[in-house]
């Protein structure tokens, strides 16, 4: 009687197994098999970015600047038969996690594009997933020339990846326009440089260091902090002892906020100097009145001067996202709008239809955004040989009355 | 002051600790002890709580480094270190249980054998044939062992779920395992019905015949009366006197250290003489708590 | 033994459900539920295909209704049995009504939570088909059947209710059956094993992953209550070495039933994890030391395997090592970092010794983070990492290429997920074959008691050192992988905590959560707490949230892990008189059992 | 101008902070053998406990004189509640539990306290401003802001208060019992539920107290400054010898110190320029932890625990 019971248990489980594996295939051909029925093809464009823990606020600046471009898209009926959907990945400034979200956009079989990541950090382990998959990837925010013009771009730049691209212009062309405004705008003459040791701030200060030296400036001091420090009276009485009469900060306004709050406390009333990691309402809301007077540089033009961006901004508000569309807002929709172009060039020139070929499609559209050439709502967005912004423009801004001015804009030496 | 009765020492001495002291800051625990362990003879250390027994243990065994004097075994100076203590020849029990609660009662003997076995990680990880020799052969010492102690049987028991007089047992047997030329007791009857107390003499006695010598800490005066050759009677950390069960039992100091000096100034008529009769009488029979007459 | 009647204070209790149903409908009417919630799966259940997994087609379940399907057929599989159908007697072998609820309550579960996500989701009840209601009805009754069965009721319906759900105390011992039968179930049992896991992993969005979790937690509860899980335990306990084979086995088959390679990179990331964790779990398993900085030596391992992989970034670019020379070269440094930090502080107890592994990881982090030539000498081009390490190529076979193997694909992450389940084996094999011998026991000794230990003669700086080095090794061995799979290597994952594996917190997690001191334990542990919170991204920026919440339940519910091992499954569930082991099976032992019992 | 009794200042305002949060370590530590890894974001929670007070219930303009009594009043019964919330429903039921098995249910806790905050907290998701008091002082070479000295006076009256509790009340002999043997101390007729709630209890009120005096220096908050701040809390509290309260804040003045004139002075070593600054500070600090308890075991005031054969 033993044998039969488990030739019973066995059919049982393996029918059991046998269902489970299946259905599992059902669901894909479930996907499919609506998509090619209906008229209008679904083409996703994924969006890697911090959506929780640290840098989150950026990060969800970045996944919702995407989403209305992809919503203003589909309204105007850009791609005529094409509807976008927009699929956002958290990766949690985490390197292996974008690598995981990376292979996860590339395996979805309607994914055609990708925006992000946010932290130049995590872009080095995503560049050759995207590569691989022949998928075209842009950063609205990664700044670090390494991504795009290899390792001594220094001396010769050599282009690692055919498929990224970015529309926020390098550290070199920030920290030059930077040093040359510090020297020869304000005057001042010497300087100390801190940076926040993370991609972005190490590699910013260093090059402003360069080129402040290179402008006749001296440095009379440099030191580091870490992410999430928050008592700096060690550095600022540095500062103070070193009699340098400006501040120049590499990294996000989280530490530089506090920074000049501590330097104006303990009476050292120079200015503070920034990138655009700092430009954000956010800085002058927790500094206060001691970010009087502290300034930044950010790529493009003032947003508020364009009537496009006027627009996105209110877009924003308007669907209550959460974030801080600020720092990054308007190149995620740049970046967004990028590569609906190119699909958009893409069905033009295969005779009105996407081709149906995904992987076709996705060759295709690489090519598409290297040509691409529009009037983005950050600027004019087209890219170098190297996959950057050619949108060398910088604009400085100073804080005067709690608010960011535009104080000099102008394209980057 | 010492009264040193020579005894016929059979064996070679085992353990000699000559002049050991040991001071816990401005305290002296014990003080400048002398005292010989032969082979194949058992010798008991007594003395009221509080007398620097433990403490002189200890410094036996290397859990604590004797602040004057030292420790030989068998010849050898032995090191400050209680393993390798243990590795030199000298095994021993706890005076509250100190078993690896939660490994089977194989695995506490096993652990006893470390120091006779050398498989490292290395051999551990190739599994040589070395290797599985080894374990047989301490699995097989360990088996014997247990059936010395009469726990073969539940070999595969947590330590923790054996019942009291067991894990006593049990803790002897691990000590045994380290192959000891001396086995250091401390108080293995303390808590013992008194058919457990016979079964432990009867172990002990066993022991000694294996050829191994044992130094036992005890306050059931008859059991080390029946048990020791040669007993030492240690108070305020210092050695009283040494000599013969019947010696040291009749010795009026050890006596006086144990149930106080009898009270001067009584009329001296005949009841004194009973009193000091019964005292006598108490000395003889165990001044252990449990009288013979009502056994639970 | 006299029979042990107590004269409870509380009336004599009766014989009826918590429901006052009659007790005789109680089982016909679970059978029918049961019947009816698998067949209510076939409906259409909303009219929309916005919610994810398409339930809108008649006559074929979609994603959430699968799992409806499943729980309905345990609840009538189990309802079958405890009416001794001659086949299915196995399946309770002590007949008790606990595996019943608890399937019931499954079934229950999975389709009203997935009805509740429906209407949620989609904004209201009126997305409902007349299905979905059918199904919420269907689902209610083998409920309103499981609690309606005779159940001892002392009149609190609580303690009814737990009683109702407790293991069965005496449970027969299963006929001896041949070897190569038990071999069969543990194929079997093995097979199932890896469908379900495949399906959990393969679970493209948030509520099929929350539904997939009912429903296992649930069945696996029926199991554990009807005795089942114990037998099996047995089983495996019989033929160990068989069944770590076939664990194996399913292993090296998971990434071919993989359609693409997400779900192989998902599995490398849990492989890597899963073998740091068991690296900790020699350190914090077996000899007890409390290391809050491990993740460092994955670490050292990963940014060793970098410099010496030939990347133009690293200091050494000329330099590319063969995968068996770097993987040594990144096993030794981890040792040496292992030898350096254990040696001063090993004679430090429990907590302190925590403080001063957190210090090390830390300086660790903070120490690669700064040499980068600018404040520190540049060997680890500090928050920039070392990027662009080339695939391996092993024996001609270039890990970065897709291969065909017998028909299926194997992508990159695919090739790397099966170096790594080498990986994993030899890690397994060192940590049980360490476990079983005389170095494993002076762990556990030194664990259980240090003073103890010394006194039998170990070692116990030399041995904790061989443990806290091993530990270290393994872990850099992890890391040579790691660095290859993610092509780069940079600062920021090796922290004390972060909101992703691994690091410290979470390894340390993983070890204690899956069971100390077992081989399962931390390999479950280690893909538990890798896959919920890339599972539970559907709640966007609560995730995290819903990560800690989780973390805090499992502990309380389970504070010994999900695979205790049975030395501590003895040593925390305080049962009030004296826990004998299990009857062993062999009856030689059954006369002195008794005999010990009685003298007690 | 030499800028040591400035550095030195500033060593002492960061380490008394570093006291007054390690005070909760040690306190938990020295009854439970607990590692309360959530205890920094106690600290996060009566700092928005705080934060609440002034702007949501106080109305705008109360002069900071009024609203810092107030704001620690509702700071510290925010913090209470949480820390002993935490000790009745989490640690509590784990009491029997392997001791590992708290530390997991620590780091979840702090993990969920974050991230509540930052969800439900309106604006948490930046640094919220917290009102400063910002009128500095000049001492000769050291300039002082007044939220400096309120730090240092609430660290001293705190610190004397606590001294006083434990070694004159009857509540506080209590606590020093249980801390040496818990299961005697229930013998004694010691309510040790009470006592380990009570230990929570000032644990977190003293945070709470920190947690307004760092809204007050530097100026904002958000709800990640208790992790890194929890983390050097805990590392004083062993430094000054765990379960030791004077050690709490002698470990926390000790680390605030040598990590300001580590990032200070380091790099004016010959060999060591660029091993300076702040970012090698926690190094620097974690080093002397170590060193100090290779010489000293038991942390700087610990006691030596023999362990009788």
């Amino acid at each position: 009687m033993r044998q039969r019971s488990l030739v019973i248990l066995t059919s049982v489980l393996t029918t059991g197994a046998l269902t489970l594996t299946a259905c599992g295939s059902r669901d894909d051909k479930g996907g499919d098999s609506n998509n090619s029925g209906g008229s209008t093809t679904t083409l996703t464009i994924g969006v890697d970015a911090p959506l929780s823990g640290e840098n989150s606020t950026t990060g969800l600046g970045i996944q919702y600047g995407a989403q209305i471009a992809v919503d203003d898209a589909n309204k105007k009926k850009l791609v005529p038969g094409v509807t976008f959907k927009l699929k956002a990945y958290d990766d949690k400034a985490q390197p292996a996690t974008g690598q995981s979200n990376a292979t996860a956009i590339t395996g979805d079989k309607t994914a055609v594009g990708a925006v992000g990541p946010l932290n130049s950090g995590v872009a080095q382990t995503m560049q050759q997933v995207f590569a691989s998959a022949n998928m075209v990837q842009i950063s609205p925010s990664n700044t670090a020339p390494e991504l795009t013009q290899g390792k001594n771009w220094q001396t010769d730049k050599k282009r690692p990846f055919k498929t990224y691209f970015r529309t926020a212009t390098t550290d070199e062309l920030q920290g030059s326009f930077a040093a040359d405004y510090a020297y020869n705008g304000l005057k001042k003459k010497t300087a100390f440089v801190v940076d926040d040791k993370q991609t972005y701030g190490a590699g910013l200060a260093k090059i402003f260091n360069e080129k402040y030296k290179e402008f006749g400036g001296k440095v009379v001091g440099t030191d580091h902090v870490n992410t999430g420090d928050k008592d700096f009276g060690s550095l600022v009485t540095k500062i103070k002892n070193s009699g340098a009469d400006l501040l120049y900060y590499g990294g996000q306004y989280d530490e530089s906020s506090l920074i000049t709050k501590q330097l104006k406390d303990a009476g050292v009333n120079i200015p503070l100097f920034g990138g655009d990691g700092m430009f954000a309402s956010t800085y002058i809301e927790t500094a206060g009145k001691a970010a009087e007077g502290d300034l930044a540089t950010a790529i493009g033009v003032p947003a508020d001067t364009l009537p496009a961006a006027k627009q996105f901004i209110e877009t924003y508000k308007a669907k209550g996202y959460k974030g801080d569309y600020g720092a990054y807002g308007a190149y995620s929709y740049d970046a967004a709008t990028a590569i609906i172009n190119a699909v958009k060039a893409v069905a033009d020139a295969n005779g009105g239809k996407v081709p149906t070929d995904i992987n076709d499609l996705r060759s295709k559209v690489v090519d598409a955004v290297q040509k691409s050439d529009f009037e983005g709502i950050s600027g004019k967005v087209s890219f170098d040989e190297y996959g950057d912004t050619t949108n060398k423009q910088l604009t400085v801004y100073q804080v005067e009355k709690g608010e960011w001015k535009a104080v000099k804009t102008g394209t980057a030496k | 002051m010492i009264t040193m009765t020579t005894t016929t020492t059979t064996g070679t001495p085992v353990l000699e600790a000559t002049n050991v002291t040991m001071r816990f800051g401005g305290l002296t625990a014990v003080r400048s002890v002398d005292f010989t362990v032969n082979s194949g003879e058992i010798v008991g250390l007594i003395g009221p709580n509080g007398a620097g027994k433990t403490t002189f243990f200890n410094c036996l065994t290397g859990l604590y480094v004797p602040t004057e004097g030292t420790v030989s075994y068998k010849g050898t100076v032995l090191p400050p270190k209680p393993h390798l203590v243990t590795k030199a020849g000298i095994a021993r029990t706890f005076q509250n249980i100190r078993l690896f609660a939660n490994m089977t009662v194989l695995e506490n003997v096993l652990v006893g054998r470390h120091t006779r076995t050398k498989e490292g990680l290395w051999s551990a990880l190739l599994r040589g044939p070395g290797f599985k020799k080894a374990e047989r052969e301490s699995e097989e010492r360990a088996m014997e062992l247990l059936e010395f102690v009469g726990l073969a049987n539940k070999r595969d028991h947590l330590a923790r779920n054996l019942p009291y007089g067991e894990q006593r047992k049990l803790e002897i047997a691990r000590a045994l395992a380290s192959e000891p030329g001396l086995l250091l007791l401390d108080e293995p009857t303390a808590g013992m019905n008194p058919q457990e107390t016979r079964a432990t003499e009867e172990l002990v006695f066993a022991i000694r015949d294996k050829g191994i010598a044992v130094l036992l800490i005890e306050h059931d005066m008859r059991f080390v009366f029946n048990l020791c050759d040669r007993v030492a009677c240690l108070v305020q950390g210092e050695k009283l006197v040494e000599g013969t069960s019947d010696v040291v039992q009749s010795d009026e100091r050890v006596v006086a250290a144990y149930l106080g000096t009898p009270f001067e100034g009584v009329p001296e008529d005949s009841a004194l003489d009973e009193v000091e009769a019964a005292e006598a009488h108490s000395a003889t029979s165990t001044t252990s708590v449990e009288v013979e007459g009502d056994q639970k | 033994m006299t029979d042990t009647k107590t004269t409870p204070v509380t009336p004599a209790p009766t014989t009826r459900g918590v429901l006052p149903l009659p007790t005789a409908a109680a089982r016909p009417l679970l059978l029918a539920g049961g019947i009816a919630t698998a067949a209510s799966a076939f409906l259409a259940w909303t009219w929309t295909a916005e919610f994810p997994g398409d339930l809108t087609i008649n006559g074929y379940p979609g994603g959430l209704q699968w799992l409806t399907v499943v729980a309905g057929i345990l609840t009538v599989l189990f309802t079958l049995a405890s009416y001794d159908i001659r086949g299915l007697g196995w399946l309770l072998p002590a007949r008790n009504t606990a595996p019943l609820v608890l399937t019931a309550l499954g079934a229950f579960a999975t389709t009203w939570f997935t009805i509740i996500a429906i209407s949620v989701e989609l904004g209201g009840l009126a997305n409902l088909e007349p299905g979905g209601w059918i199904a919420a009805i269907a689902a209610a009754l083998p409920l309103l059947g499981a609690l309606a069965l005779p159940q001892e009721n002392t009149g609190n319906a609580k303690e009814t209710f737990k009683a109702s759900i407790a293991k069965a105390e005496k449970i027969p011992a299963p006929a001896a059956v041949s070897p190569w039968i038990e071999r069969l179930v543990i194929t079997v049992v093995t097979a199932i094993g890896l469908g379900v896991f495949t399906y959990g992993i393969d679970t493209e969005y948030g509520e099929l992953f929350v539904g997939y979790l009912i429903t296992v937690v649930f069945a696996m509860w029926a199991l554990h209550t009807a005795g089942l899980l114990d037998r099996f335990s047995r089983l495996v306990a019989h033929n160990r070495s068989f069944t770590l084979a076939m664990g194996f086995v399913a292993a090296i088959a998971f990434p071919f039933t993989q359609t693409d390679d997400h779900y192989a990179n998902i599995g490398v990331n849990i492989l890597i994890f899963g073998t740091v964790a068991l690296g900790l779990n020699i350190v914090v398993g077996l000899a007890g030391l409390l290391d809050l900085g491990y993740v460092a030596f994955l670490g050292v391992g990963a940014y060793t395997a970098a410099l010496v992989s030939g990347s133009e970034f690293s200091r050494f670019s000329g330099v590319q090592f063969p995968f068996w020379a770097s993987a040594l070269t990144g096993a030794a440094a981890s040792l040496i970092f292992g030898v350096l930090i254990g040696a001063p502080t090993l004679r430090l107890r429990g907590d302190y010794l925590a403080i001063v592994t957190l210090g090390f990881g830390e300086i660790f982090r903070i120490a690669v983070n700064n040499m980068d030539g600018d404040s520190g000498p540049d060997i680890t081009n500090g928050p920039n990492g070392i990027p662009s390490i080339p695939d391996l190529n092993f024996l001609g076979f270039n890990f970065g290429q897709s291969h065909d193997i017998g028909g299926f694909t194997l992508g990159r992450f695919a090739n790397y997920y099966l170096l790594m389940v080498l990986i994993m084996a030899i890690v397994v094999l060192v940590y049980t074959r360490a476990a079983d011998s005389r170095i494993g026991r002076s762990w556990i000794a030194i664990r259980e008691d240090e003073t103890a230990a010394t006194a039998m003669g170990i070692n116990g700086f030399r041995v904790k050192l061989i443990a806290f080095a091993l530990g270290a090794a393994l872990a850099g061995l992890a890391g040579t992988v790691s660095a290859h799979v993610t092509y780069s290597v940079v600062p920021t994952p090796y922290q004390f905590a972060g909101s992703t594996p691994p690091n410290s917190a979470f390894l340390l997690a993983a070890v204690v959560l899956g069971g100390m001191g077992t081989v399962a334990g931390p390999l479950l542990g280690a893909a538990l707490l890798y896959l919920l919170p890339e599972k539970l991204v559907f709640l966007q920026d609560k995730s995290l949230l819903a990560f800690g919440i989780a973390l805090i339940l499992l502990m309380r519910f389970r504070p010994e892990g999900v695979i205790a091992n049975r030395r501590q499954q003895l040593e925390f569930h305080e049962t009030g008189q004296l826990d004998v082991p299990e009857q062993r099976i062999d009856d030689t032992d059954d006369t002195a059992v008794s005999v010990t019992k009685a003298g007690a | 101008m030499n800028t040591l009794p400035q550095q030195l200042a500033n060593g002492l305002l960061l380490g008394s902070m570093y006291g007054l949060i390690a005070i909760g370590y040690t306190m938990v530590y020295g009854i439970v053998q607990l590692i309360n890894f959530a205890h920094g974001e106690i600290f996060m929670t009566g700092a928005f406990g705080a934060l609440t007070v002034y702007f949501y219930i106080l109305p705008d303009g109360t002069p900071m004189a009024v609203a810092v009594p107030l704001m620690l009043i509702g700071g510290g019964i925010v913090a209470i509640l949480i820390a002993v919330g935490a000790e009745r429903f989490a640690y509590r039921p784990l009491r029997g539990a392997p001791r590992l098995a708290p530390l997991i249910t620590a780091i979840g806790l702090s993990l969920a306290l974050q991230e509540v905050v930052r969800n439900f907290y309106p604006g948490a998701d930046r640094a919220r401003a917290f009102p400063g008091l910002d009128a500095t002082h000049d001492l000769g070479s050291i300039t002082i802001k007044d939220a400096d000295i309120f730090l240092i006076v609430s660290a001293v009256v705190c610190m004397a208060a606590l001294a006083y509790f434990v070694r004159k009340s009857r509540t506080g002999r209590a606590m020093q019992a249980t801390a040496q043997d818990p299961d005697t101390a229930q013998l004694m007729g010691i309510d040790t539920n009470r006592i380990i709630v009570i230990a929570f209890a000032i644990g977190g009120f003293f945070a709470a107290v920190a947690a307004v005096a760092y809204g007050l220096k530097y100026g904002n908050v958000d709800y990640r400054m208790g992790f890194l701040m929890g983390l050097k809390a805990f590392t004083a509290a062993v430094l000054g010898g765990i379960g030791n309260i004077y050690g709490a804040m002698l470990g926390g003045l000790v680390l605030g110190i040598a990590e300001t004139l580590a990032s200070a002075y380091i790099d004016e070593i010959p060999g060591m320029q660029q091993l300076g600054g702040q970012s090698w500070a926690n190094v620097w600090a974690f080093c002397l932890l170590i060193i100090v308890l290779l010489v000293r075991p038991q942390g700087l005031l610990g006691e030596r625990v023999a362990d009788r054969a």
